[in-house]
């Protein structure tokens, strides 16, 4: 049951903290001075001009694009950008007019309707994912009970975008980067589903105000985390480790962007791309990544919530430093790891993931069945907490010792001979 | 189902739907038929949303969108020298007609007969899906579990090469 | 009903322009699927007509031409071609000269397995972060080259009978920094790499090379250690006086990628080790001997090979008592290093075929000349 | 102007009898095999909207069938791409009409 979220907020039209709050107080003014349907018109204005604020430009545009390229820039020991504007702020928009100027070439046996059309589907769910996600206590834009289904159903539709991108191109590379994706989709939507089940089972029923809450609502979930002072991520590690793999695989983040990946298949998909139909692709990227960033904050880290500490500063600020703290995750392995081959992939989803996703939501369901016969004690989840943390980080070991992990038997130092001579077969090399 | 607004979106969906699905046996090149029917489960899933069935409807994107249009592409993928032609058989226009005549058939009855319906919509969520499948209907929903498991199993088999086979038989 | 596969093999070029060719190096692959079932290397994109053009300059303008072959280790290419030109002539190098010599060629191996260790993670995927990392080290390296001999690239510092010019008073204490900041990048290029699952997954296993086919396909350098064998110029044949430094071979096991990675890695410790001792007896005196601009050597024929940092670099140099050398050939450890690459790639996917090229590490200037 | 009951089947009547003309008349295996799909996702619009409309003790009946159907189809396509791609291997084909190894 989906809680009513206007019983959360504050009454007074004063109260700052939330957006929301200031854009009701002026719609009630207007609703009583101005005709009849011009209020909507105002409330749907009022939306648009404060979600373009807050999410497209800073973060899209000034924190994904510019952040991203000044983060990795720190890590590789160089400075990003820094010649455009102060700091290299403006870099982005720079670079935005830089792709709108560019010729947008289409190869003479391509596919022409297709592949233009293909960015702009890609671009479609990478905004409609924004829908659902809980800003603050009344900033959402839609409701839906079904929110984190609504969320995976919209995450699996740019994959057919970039398959249609990759296969209208008629280059190989393309259809190499075309196949990867289709085969990594299949592969990684499961254990995807599989992890946020876990988190599903551990709010869904949970007692709160009454009522109780629905854990396919992500609104919800936010509400859990603030009635229990805990995030989920405590209770669920192991869940959110496996979104977030299987996130930046289907992101094609660089530890699994096989297919795009560069120094293999060109540029995979986008080889034949040039222009802002590059450049669509290239920020819905990141918007996506976003996207998937603020799922997880509302999903794993409680959203809008911060122990108390939502009283007083806006519940949106805290939101997005949160989306922008598991960001900077994407951007850290993307500038640390290098990239798995392909079947590798496959092969660790399937026989890593899935079972470790299937043992989490076992477990969890065993903890859920103990929490509502203990009549949802609250001192009982962090006992849960503390007990998945172990339990999870002994699973994740306890089943890579099992498929073969052993890092003790893999030499990382060459053999060292004082003279040269032939073929020194190994462990014979002490003699010498 | 009054209001301007639905009447839009039902007319715009099942436009959607009909357009993109007479598109799938109209286009020549089979990837161009996969992808007028991922359009028109796209606008099934909202005429779902339509009828308040928000669960079905995002099920239905997730399932036939996210894995079987995806498994489609990848069929179509694997077989490349059959290429991409979506033609029609010798037998395509009795098929058609006998289509066409059943569809006749199906839009007399529907505007033949006299529905009686409730304008308000039942309280059908997730939550109640569940309870039925796991109370009334839980011996099919054991039973779609194990025919899944042995799809699985029978895909996989199916699509080994013989190689493949041979290096399971000797390991 | 017959049970044969049928299966699509098509043609997938990489190359020449390509993000890992490292240059203009095609390979011409037939793929069925991800999995590469023929690979052939087509080479010459590159070619200038070296050893031809050499046959019209003198001995001592040949120098620069080497600095282009293998145009990341220039020190490393004049001293072989010098070392060749001075057992034509018979030339004695002062012992000054060889120990500058010993110092620059050995600096040069630590920037050219920079380059190599960084591009070849590069190969793996790791976007751009070792290879930021390495240029980051080997920027002080190029330094030292540029306050010695004016340049940063294409050096041209090796003259025939020792070296160009004396050693500034900055060398040594650049030298010095170099000696101090290596050992802690090499650590941490361990701790970003050999230590990394992901890495060893990618490296592990893939383009292994038997010692048996590494020396008959007669590799060397790092490809040949990387399969165990343990075979060093600098050993075998020492030249420049390798012989009185106290060094070791680093040998890997089973002569996969990151085998040939950690022998890399080894491999500049151990280059480190000799710049300390050289440094530390660095002799006094002439810095070379006097030599005639217009060199004539006796007539006869000469084959000098020095360990570069990619194998095995012979000058082959035959007189007519000419100006100009009669006949000039250079054996490049990249191309015959290559020659391996079609063993390595058949039967991999065309990631693994990435990787393996990356292991080779070759330079296409040296390859095509 | 309202929506009713008969615009919901007639646009499910209307794909089913799309869906089953493609069946019957693509000469790709693939193709055919998208026929079914939306014969089948007609069939769930249907259930839906007699779910929806119909007087009923238990409505929710209609959405449990549905998902059973989604279930199904799902393992049928999984098992027909799988039949498609193995007859391919050793045909070379998808063509239904060149499925004639039973004719001797």
């Amino acid at each position: 049951m989906s809680i009513p979220v206007l019983a959360l907020a504050t009454d007074h039209w004063y109260d700052l903290r939330d957006l929301a709050n200031i854009s009701d107080a002026i719609l009630d003014g207007a609703d009583k001075v101005l005709p009849f349907g011009i209020v909507y018109v105002l409330a749907a204005l009022i939306g648009f001009v404060a979600s373009f604020l807050i999410f497209v430009l800073p973060s899209q545009l000034y924190l994904g694009v510019y952040g991203e390229r000044k983060i990795i820039g720190r890590i590789q020991s160089r400075y990003g950008p820094n010649r455009v504007g102060p700091f290299g702020l403006l870099q982005p928009i720079a670079d935005a007019v830089k792709l709108l100027t560019k010729e947008a070439l289409t190869p003479k046996e391509s596919d022409r309707a297709v592949m233009y059309v293909a960015p702009i589907i890609f671009v479609m769910p990478a905004v409609l994912i924004f829908a659902v996600i809980p800003f603050g206590p009344r900033m959402v834009f839609a409701n839906v009970p079904v929110s984190l289904l609504y969320f995976m159903a919209i995450s699996s539709l740019p994959v057919i975008a970039t398959f249609m991108a990759g296969w209208s191109a008629n280059n190989k590379y393309s259809l190499f980067g075309a196949m990867r994706i289709v085969a990594m989709a299949i592969s990684y939507e499961v254990p995807l589903v599989m992890a946020l089940l876990g988190a599903v089972v551990v709010t869904s029923g949970a007692p709160y105000a009454g009522d109780f809450l629905n854990g396919l609502a992500l609104q919800d979930m936010v509400l859990w985390s603030r009635e229990f002072h805990i995030w989920v991520v405590f209770v669920q590690p192991l869940a959110l480790v496996i979104y977030f793999i299987c996130v930046s695989a289907e992101l094609n983040r660089t530890p699994t962007d096989i297919a795009e990946a560069e120094s293999e298949i060109v540029a995979g998909y986008l080889t034949e791309y040039s222009g802002m139909k590059w450049g669509l692709f290239y920020g819905m990227d990141i918007g996506y990544a976003l996207g998937a960033s603020a799922f997880a904050a509302t999903v794993f880290l409680g959203g809008w919530t911060f122990f108390g500490l939502e009283k007083w500063v806006p519940p949106w600020m805290i939101f997005i430093g949160k989306t922008h703290l598991f960001y900077f995750l994407f951007i850290w392995t993307r500038g640390t790891l290098p990239r798995l081959r392909s079947d590798q992939l496959m092969a660790f989803a399937w026989k890593f993931l899935l079972p470790l996703a299937l043992f989490n939501i076992f477990l969890v369901a065993t903890e859920r069945m103990i929490w509502s016969s203990q009549d949802y004690a609250k001192g009982l989840i962090y006992v849960f907490a503390v007990v998945n943390i172990a339990v999870s980080i002994a699973a994740v070991y306890g089943w890579a010792r099992f498929l073969g992990y052993r890092p003790e038997n893999t030499p990382v130092r060459p053999r060292l001979v004082k003279n040269a001579g032939g073929y020194i077969p190994v462990g014979s090399e002490a003699n010498r | 189902m009054d209001g301007g607004g639905i009447v839009f979106a039902f007319y715009v969906l099942a436009a959607v739907t009909l357009i993109s699905a007479a598109g799938v046996l109209v286009s020549r090149d089979l990837l161009h038929a996969v992808l007028f029917l991922i359009l028109t489960f796209v606008g099934v899933a909202g005429l779902f949303v339509l009828l308040s069935a928000d669960f079905i409807a995002m099920a239905q994107v997730i399932i036939y969108v996210g894995a079987i249009a995806v498994l489609i592409l990848f069929a179509v993928l694997l077989t490349p020298r059959a290429g991409r032609n979506n033609g029609e058989t010798k037998f395509a226009l009795p098929g058609i007609l006998l289509a066409v005549c059943l569809a006749a058939v199906f839009l007399f009855v529907i505007h033949d007969v006299a529905w009686t319906t409730n304008d308000e919509a039942p309280v059908l969520g997730a939550d109640q899906l569940g309870e039925a499948l796991l109370t009334t209907w839980v011996l099919p929903f054991e039973i779609a579990s194990v025919l899944l498991t042995a799809a699985l199993v029978g895909a996989i088999m199916l699509a080994r090469t013989p190689q493949e086979e041979a290096e399971d038989a000797l390991a | 009903m017959t049970q044969t596969i049928k299966s699509e093999p098509f043609i997938l070029n990489i190359g020449p322009q390509h993000p890992s060719t490292h240059g203009v190096f095609r390979i011409k692959a037939t793929v069925d699927g991800e999995k590469v079932i023929e690979a052939e290397m087509v080479m010459g994109y590159l070619h200038r007509s070296m050893e031809k053009l050499a046959e019209e300059r003198t001995y001592t303008q040949n120098i620069p031409f080497t600095d282009r072959t293998d145009y990341l280790s220039s020190m490393s290419n004049n001293l072989g071609y010098c070392l060749a030109v001075e057992k034509l002539a018979s030339i004695e190098v002062p012992a000054r000269g060889n120990a500058i010599r010993v110092i620059m060629s050995e600096l040069q191996r630590l920037a050219s397995h920079c380059m190599a260790i960084g591009a070849f993670a590069n190969d793996t995927g790791a976007w751009q972060t070792p290879v930021m990392w390495a240029f980051r080290e080997r920027e002080k390296i190029l330094d030292i080259f540029e306050v010695t001999s004016g340049a940063r690239l294409t050096c041209n510092y090796m003259r025939i009978g020792g070296v160009a010019f004396d050693l500034r008073p900055q060398f040594e204490p650049m030298v010095r920094k170099v000696l101090n900041d290596f050992p802690p990048f090499l650590q941490e290029m361990e701790d970003l790499l050999s230590g990394n699952e992901i890495f060893l997954s990618r490296t592990r296993g893939v383009g292994v090379l038997s010692p048996e086919m590494a020396t008959n396909a007669s590799l060397s350098g790092p490809m040949l250690r990387g399969s165990g064998v343990a075979w060093d110029l600098r050993k075998a044949d020492p030249y420049c006086g390798y012989e009185q430094y106290d060094f070791d071979i680093p040998i890997g096991y089973q002569g996969d990628s990151f085998d040939r990675f950690i022998v890399r890695l080894e491999e500049m410790r151990q280059s480190l080790h000799i710049i300390q001792q050289a440094l530390d007896g660095l002799p006094s005196g002439p810095h070379s001997t006097q030599v005639p601009l217009a060199l004539r050597p006796p007539k006869g024929e000469a084959y000098a090979r020095i360990e570069s940092p990619r194998g095995e670099l012979g000058y082959y140099l035959v007189s007519d008592e000419g100006p100009a050398p009669y006949r000039f050939h250079i054996r490049p450890p990249s191309f015959i290093n290559l020659s391996a690459l079609r063993e390595m790639t058949v039967g991999g996917t065309v990631a693994d075929a990435i990787v393996v090229l990356g292991s080779i590490d070759i330079v296409v200037g040296e390859i095509d000349r | 102007m309202s929506i009713g009951i008969e615009h919901f089947l007639t646009v499910g009547a209307l794909v089913f009898c799309l869906g089953l003309g493609i069946a019957l008349s693509k000469r790709n295996a693939i193709g055919v095999l998208m026929g079914v799909e939306l014969m089948l996702n007609a069939v769930n619009l249907t259930l839906i909207t007699f779910s929806r409309f119909a007087t009923s003790e238990r409505p929710i009946a209609g959405h449990t069938f549905v998902v059973f159907i989604i279930t199904v189809a799902a393992a049928e396509a999984a098992v027909a791409l799988a039949l498609a791609v193995s007859v391919y291997r050793n045909r070379e084909t998808v063509d239904v009409d060149q499925f004639n190894l039973l004719r001797s």
